[in-house]
């Protein structure tokens, strides 16, 4: 059976989707959806140890060999990205009990796990698959999946989000079969392996830079790479906490991941593209993304909204490391991409909390929380030290490297710029701080926490902040390792 | 003109893309984007087809077969679209339902109003 | 449109023909154009025609709102079964090589049992898709 | 026990401190008992730490490998170990005079209070023992982000803008300088490690050696050189215990010691690395500068905020003479200043307890009402200006025969003015409290409380005692030579 795990990671998840729908019970679908989380995280680290043992694992769908059939292929990198995914959605899944009877309507609870499920299975499939356009297909899977899920949301304006994503997600993943289709015509291929090598021989280049230009489009727009990330804050901001949490810790991480692989896979090999400035393109980007998110989210009025602006600034360090491009900004990148998923999924983890004790997250009703919700208010300060990037957390390994990177690159105005983002981060982050702790609590507010079964995810996450900021085997290590097999892919 | 589907492809793309921007009536909203898809559909079917090939069912008669593929790939991609569709019209009868209105423009300024009120439910 | 005879005698002659050109479509797919999808789309059509002539509650009547979505899921749980027991029998996913001991009836095999979920599902789904939308705002009675 | 294992305890009982501190805040007795005891157990540890460390060990603990090829490392040598001596030692006395202070003017939130501080005293023993610059800048981080809560501690809105400006300052000069400084470091040589002999020579051009040192220098935003040293007058409005810990104990001495370490185990002292001019020029600026603030202000907390500011000015530019003997003075300045400056704040602190006075034209004949109090002020002021009997004198006289050494005239001239400075903002505090007579209609008052009083005099007693028993301070202060090219 251990043969068949990539298979698996994908079929657990999806298969249990439908098994929920059949159950309908909210208890008996929450145990189901929990069970194949967790067995998918068992798995993708099953995986994971394989691939650091023995390197690459190839599957073939159906038993037709690749480049003919559908590849599954689990690498350096593939493996890094299914950890986080299964492990967010495993983790988030013993929240989700409380928090979903809190914020979604009984008889819609079963749709909402069998949608998470599908959702989950969607961003595993685009990450473990070696074809492009099975990426299109699960991307549309999780897409699809994520709006309803974030349709489920409280109030009118969750649905108003989500037909916003659709519209835009819809354009973005349509601009990226363009794109896929563009690369078939030249190459005839669909499997990532075989067109880099085919691209080798193709002499007209102008279909492979349209094909980079709609591929790029498409991903940013599904990855809220600046200026394309409109829809992001208010889809963040309407959705239930649960699926804030987890598409922020992941799905626009596995779209940055689906970018890297056809930056440094399929395109960097090409001579043709070195007078692209894609790098400076990506690299501009970013830095408008760092500097204007991280300052629109400081005069947001509500600590959701806030995090969903600070996410936009935060995948600008995931880009700026891939426009920088070397060894050490390539690490940074990919290290931010656990780093800033692990913090991320603390934060709405812990806000969810709020919501669910609260209902209300807008700045004015946060007054005394640090007394009120005395763990939460220090979860969300630890968890924002890590987003600051403060040394000794998470946040601050993955910053380490990217300067590392703009150094080596002598690029001193990106040091700054990084450094800056840290610094307006500092001031979003200690807005709460000095609401929830020198703000005087509302008269007769007592002690108030959410129930265990949240607690004790949220306790895991923060913890994560600071044990991934001190032992980086897993993070940085694997990024390491990546990116040992993106640049080598490129000689 | 060897090129025709293609200028009819990238025009009904752009044609799409611009309904789908311009309008501020949700349900052209998605019009436009269904366009927009069905554009693609027309990029990937067309260089599939051969002139003079048959469709690839194996017959000792024929000797040159259109590329299944491209049709293979594009099923998938119309479901997907079906599906887009069918979601996304049914996020604009739930949107009717609460604001009472499809236009972008009213919708944006009730929200505005500051309201907010939990009228989905 | 109930009280309209002409349209109660046609939409009740048409209906079974419909479900049974379905039924060739699906079973025929492997030899010419059709399959799973468009059988399912059919066999749904015939179902559409009927609510919109008899009104979306006789419809219900006749196919129960939790059998369509049961069928929904049991559809998906048909094709990924096949992907599970090519899986059991020793090969990879969604391997119909060893459904049989000839690896060509064997890709019969498989084929036929993946478009018959799918035929299920995609019908179960765009009746779903139907009534949901019918039934929303007012009555389609009316 | 061995070397090592005393050196990872010493940080761990304040840590331990804290928890209790936080756990224990039903039982204020028994939190404060806790406290006082953590402070001995911790003077103990790192006292038993001088005998090998002056022998030649050097313990060495690595805590986990953070980065691949970085780990978060202790290495103890003897500069860092009597920077640990300085706020092992400080500590009780501050303790002591906390719980006065707090119960005397009824502060509020007193277990978040101690275990902040205690925090406060682990990250800078971190900083103390910190064996390469990573470990360093996760610590002086800490103690930033552990302070924080001290100096706002009254909550209000100037309590607000005072937090603000010290975390903006800080955290702004140690990201935006300081970071980019440690990792263009690492990326030139490779490794972050404090080695003898300093890890750059050779490495970069002199001209970016300089730029470096200068990013250094302002990005150690707590040593308080011109222009970022706003955040320490900023930092009045925190408690005076507070005050007394950051100016004194654990704040400004981390900068001032992150300078010393970072010039002497960076850059090797080494003037081939890098071009130390603008370094003396801008600390002999801040040194003046700062003393000239300080006598025109009127504020007593304020006056002696610029004090300090001058006074680490003395210990950069002492170290950016580069000469043996300044070196060495730099080092026992950070031990002169903290006695002195702790026994001027708690003396102020006392002050306001008792009269709630805090405007130096206020205190007319303050000293006859409080004679221990203004005594021990007195004794600590000459050990500000570098009179006898008090340990100012000693570091002092080392740093200007350094300058001598150095024959640098900008900073001998630096030095007399700020000697001259000092004696103007000082001496007329105590000219005012003993020979001036009480205005009229002035409230009686007496002394304060008396762990208070015990504490301040304690202090004052120790600037004296080291007058006269310098040879442990100066054997470890002189360990700093050993990083010194000859």
């Amino acid at each position: 059976m251990v043969d068949h795990l990539p298979a698996l990671q994908v079929v657990v998840p999806l298969m249990s989707a439908p098994v929920i729908v059949l159950l309908r019970r909210p208890a008996i679908a929450w145990l189901v959806a929990t069970a194949a989380c967790f067995a998918a995280f068992a798995i993708a680290v099953t995986l994971a140890l394989t691939v650091a043992e023995s390197g690459t694992v190839s599957y073939a769908i159906g038993s037709w060999e690749p480049p003919w059939g559908i590849e599954y292929r689990v690498d350096a990198l593939s493996a890094f990205m299914l950890v986080l995914v299964a492990g967010t959605a495993a983790l988030v899944m013993p929240y989700a009990r409380r928090s979903v009877a809190a914020e979604v309507p009984e008889h819609q609870a079963y749709l909402f796990y069998a949608m998470y499920c599908l959702c989950v299975a969607g961003l595993l499939g685009m990450t473990i698959t070696g074809d492009v356009f099975n990426v299109f297909v699960f991307l549309e899977i999780s897409s699809l999946s994520t709006y309803v899920l974030i349709a489920l949301g409280r109030g009118r304006r969750a649905l108003l989000a989500a037909l916003q994503y659709l519209i835009v997600g819809t354009i973005g993943a349509t601009f990226y079969v363009i794109g896929i289709g563009l690369l078939y015509l030249v190459t005839g291929s669909l499997n990532f392996v075989d067109i880099a090598v085919q691209l080798e021989g193709v002499t007209e280049k102008r279909p492979v830079l349209a094909a980079l230009a709609f591929i790029t489009v498409g991903l940013g727009l599904k990855l809220a790479l600046f200026p394309l990330h409109q829809w992001l804050p208010n889809a963040y901001a309407y959705a239930p906490s649960v699926v804030t949490t987890f598409l922020a810790a992941t799905a626009t991480k596995v779209s940055v991941y689906v970018l890297v692989r056809f930056y440094f896979l399929v395109f960097a090999p090409l001579q043709a593209l070195e007078g692209v400035p894609v790098g400076a393109v990506l690299v501009a980007l970013s830095a408008a993304a760092i500097l204007a998110m991280s300052l629109v989210a400081v005069f947001q009025p509500d600590l959701k909204r806030m995090f969903a602006y600070s996410s936009v600034a935060q995948i600008g360090y995931i880009t700026l490391g891939l426009g920088v491009a070397n060894e050490a900004a390539l690490t940074g990148s990919l290290a931010h991409l656990v780093n800033h998923g692990v913090t991320k999924c603390a934060l709405f983890l812990l806000v969810g909390g709020i919501v669910v004790r609260g209902g209300d997250t807008s700045f004015a009703s946060l007054a005394g929380l640090g007394r009120r919700m005395p763990w939460t208010s220090f979860g969300i300060v630890i968890a924002g030290l890590s987003l600051i990037g403060v040394p000794a957390t998470a946040g601050f390994t993955s910053k380490w490297y990217l300067i590392a990177g703009a150094v080596e690159q002598g690029s001193w105005w990106i040091v700054a710029l990084l450094v800056a983002g840290s610094l307006i981060a500092v001031a979003y982050v200690w807005r709460f701080v000095e609401v929830a702790y020198l703000a005087p609590a509302p008269a007769g507010a007592a002690v108030h926490e959410p129930p265990w079964s949240m607690r004790i995810p949220q306790a895991v996450a923060v913890a994560l902040c600071v044990v991934l900021g001190l032992f980086t085997a897993f993070n940085v290590g694997y990024a390491r390792r990546a990116v040992d097999l993106l640049l080598g892919g490129s000689q | 003109m060897g090129h025709y589907a293609y200028f009819v492809a990238i025009f009904l793309m752009v044609a799409g893309l611009y309904i789908t921007i311009a309008r501020g009536n949700l349900v052209k909203k998605l019009v436009g984007l269904s366009i927009f898809q069905t554009s693609v559909y027309l990029l990937y079917i067309a260089p599939g087809k051969l002139i003079g090939a048959t469709a690839p069912i194996v017959a000792p008669q024929f000797t040159t077969y259109s590329n299944p593929l491209p049709h293979v790939l594009i099923l998938t991609a119309i479901v997907v679209g079906v599906a887009t569709l069918a979601l996304g019209l049914a996020l604009v009868v739930r949107i009717r339902e609460a604001y009472g209105s499809i236009e972008e423009d009213q919708i944006l300024a009730q929200d505005q109003d500051g309201d907010g009120a939990d009228a989905s439910r | 449109m109930k009280n309209d005879l002409v349209l109660r005698v046609v939409a009740k002659l048409f209906t079974p023909f419909v479900l049974l050109f379905a039924l060739y479509v699906q079973f025929h797919g492997e030899l010419g154009p059709g399959g799973g999808f468009q059988a399912g789309v059919i066999a749904a059509a015939a179902v559409i025609l009927y609510a919109i002539v008899f009104g979306l509650p006789a419809a219900r009547r006749l196919v129960p709102d939790a059998i369509v979505e049961s069928l929904m899921a049991i559809g998906v749980l048909i094709y990924a079964g096949v992907g599970v027991a090519g899986l059991l029998l020793g090969g990879a996913y969604l391997d119909y090589f060893v459904l049989d001991r000839d690896p060509v009836h064997g890709q019969e095999r498989g084929i036929f049992w993946v478009e018959v979920g799918v035929a299920v599902t995609v019908s179960s789904v765009m009746l779903k898709i139907f009534s949901m939308f019918a039934s929303r705002g007012h009555d389609p009675d009316e | 026990m061995n070397a090592e294992s005393l050196a990872g305890l010493a940080p761990l009982v304040p840590v331990a401190a804290a928890a209790l501190a936080a756990l224990l805040h039903r039982a204020p007795n028994l939190r404060e008992a806790v406290s006082l005891a953590a402070g001995a157990v911790l003077l103990a540890c790192v006292s038993a730490l001088v005998g090998p460390v002056l022998a030649g060990a050097r313990p060495k603990i690595v805590l986990v490998e953070m980065l691949p090829g970085l780990d978060l490392v202790f290495r103890v040598e003897p500069f860092g170990l009597l920077f640990a001596l300085i706020v092992a030692v400080l500590w009780l006395p501050s303790t002591l005079y906390s719980i006065g202070y707090l119960r005397a003017n009824g502060e509020a939130h007193q277990s978040r209070f101690f275990a902040c501080f205690a925090l406060a005293i682990a990250s800078a023993i971190g900083v103390a023992f910190a064996g390469n610059l990573l470990t360093l800048f996760v610590f002086y981080e800490a103690l930033t982000l552990v302070t924080w809560p001290l100096v706002t501690h009254h909550g209000g809105e100037e309590a607000r803008r005072g937090g603000r400006v010290y975390l903006a300052l800080l955290l702004g000069t140690s990201t935006l300088l300081f970071l980019p400084a440690i990792v263009a470091t690492w990326v030139a040589a490779g490794t972050l490690d404090f080695v003898p002999g300093g890890i750059l020579r050779g490495e970069v051009a002199r001209g970016a050696g300089t730029v470096l040192l200068l990013l250094f220098a302002f990005g150690i935003g707590k040593a308080a050189l011109m222009p970022f040293h706003r955040w320490l007058p900023a930092a009045m409005v925190a408690p005076t215990p507070v005050s007394a810990l950051l100016h004194a104990v654990a704040v400004v001495k981390a900068g001032v010691f992150c300078v010393v370490k970072v010039v002497v185990y960076v850059f090797g002292a080494d003037a081939a690395v890098a071009d130390f001019t603008p370094l003396v020029t801008v600390a002999a600026f801040t040194l003046v500068a700062a003393a000239v603030v300080a006598m025109r202000a009127d504020n007593l907390k304020r006056r002696l905020a610029y004090s300090t500011v001058s006074q680490l000015a003395y210990v950069v530019l002492a170290v950016a003479l580069l000469a043996p003997l300044s070196i060495v003075g730099a080092a026992m300045h950070i031990a002169a200043h903290a006695a002195g400056k702790i026994t001027l704040f708690f003396a102020a602190g006392a002050v306001y307890t008792a009269a709630h006075k805090t405007k130096v034209s206020e205190l007319d004949g303050a000293g006859r009402r409080m004679p221990w109090t203004f005594g021990a002020f007195a004794v600590a002021s000459l050990s500000m200006i570098g009179l006898p009997p008090a340990v100012g004198v000693a570091s002092k006289w080392l740093i200007v025969a350094g300058a001598s050494q150095a024959e640098n005239a900008l900073a001998l001239a630096a030095l007399f003015a700020g000697t001259l400075l000092s004696a103007g903002y000082l001496l007329p505090i105590v000219y005012r409290a003993f020979l001036r007579a009480p205005a009229a209609g002035d409230a009686p008052y007496g002394e304060a409380p008396a762990t208070m009083v015990v504490a301040l005099v304690a202090t004052a007693a120790l600037t004296v005692a080291l007058f006269f028993h310098h040879d442990v301070p100066l054997a470890l202060a002189r360990g700093l030579l050993e990083g010194i090219p000859r």
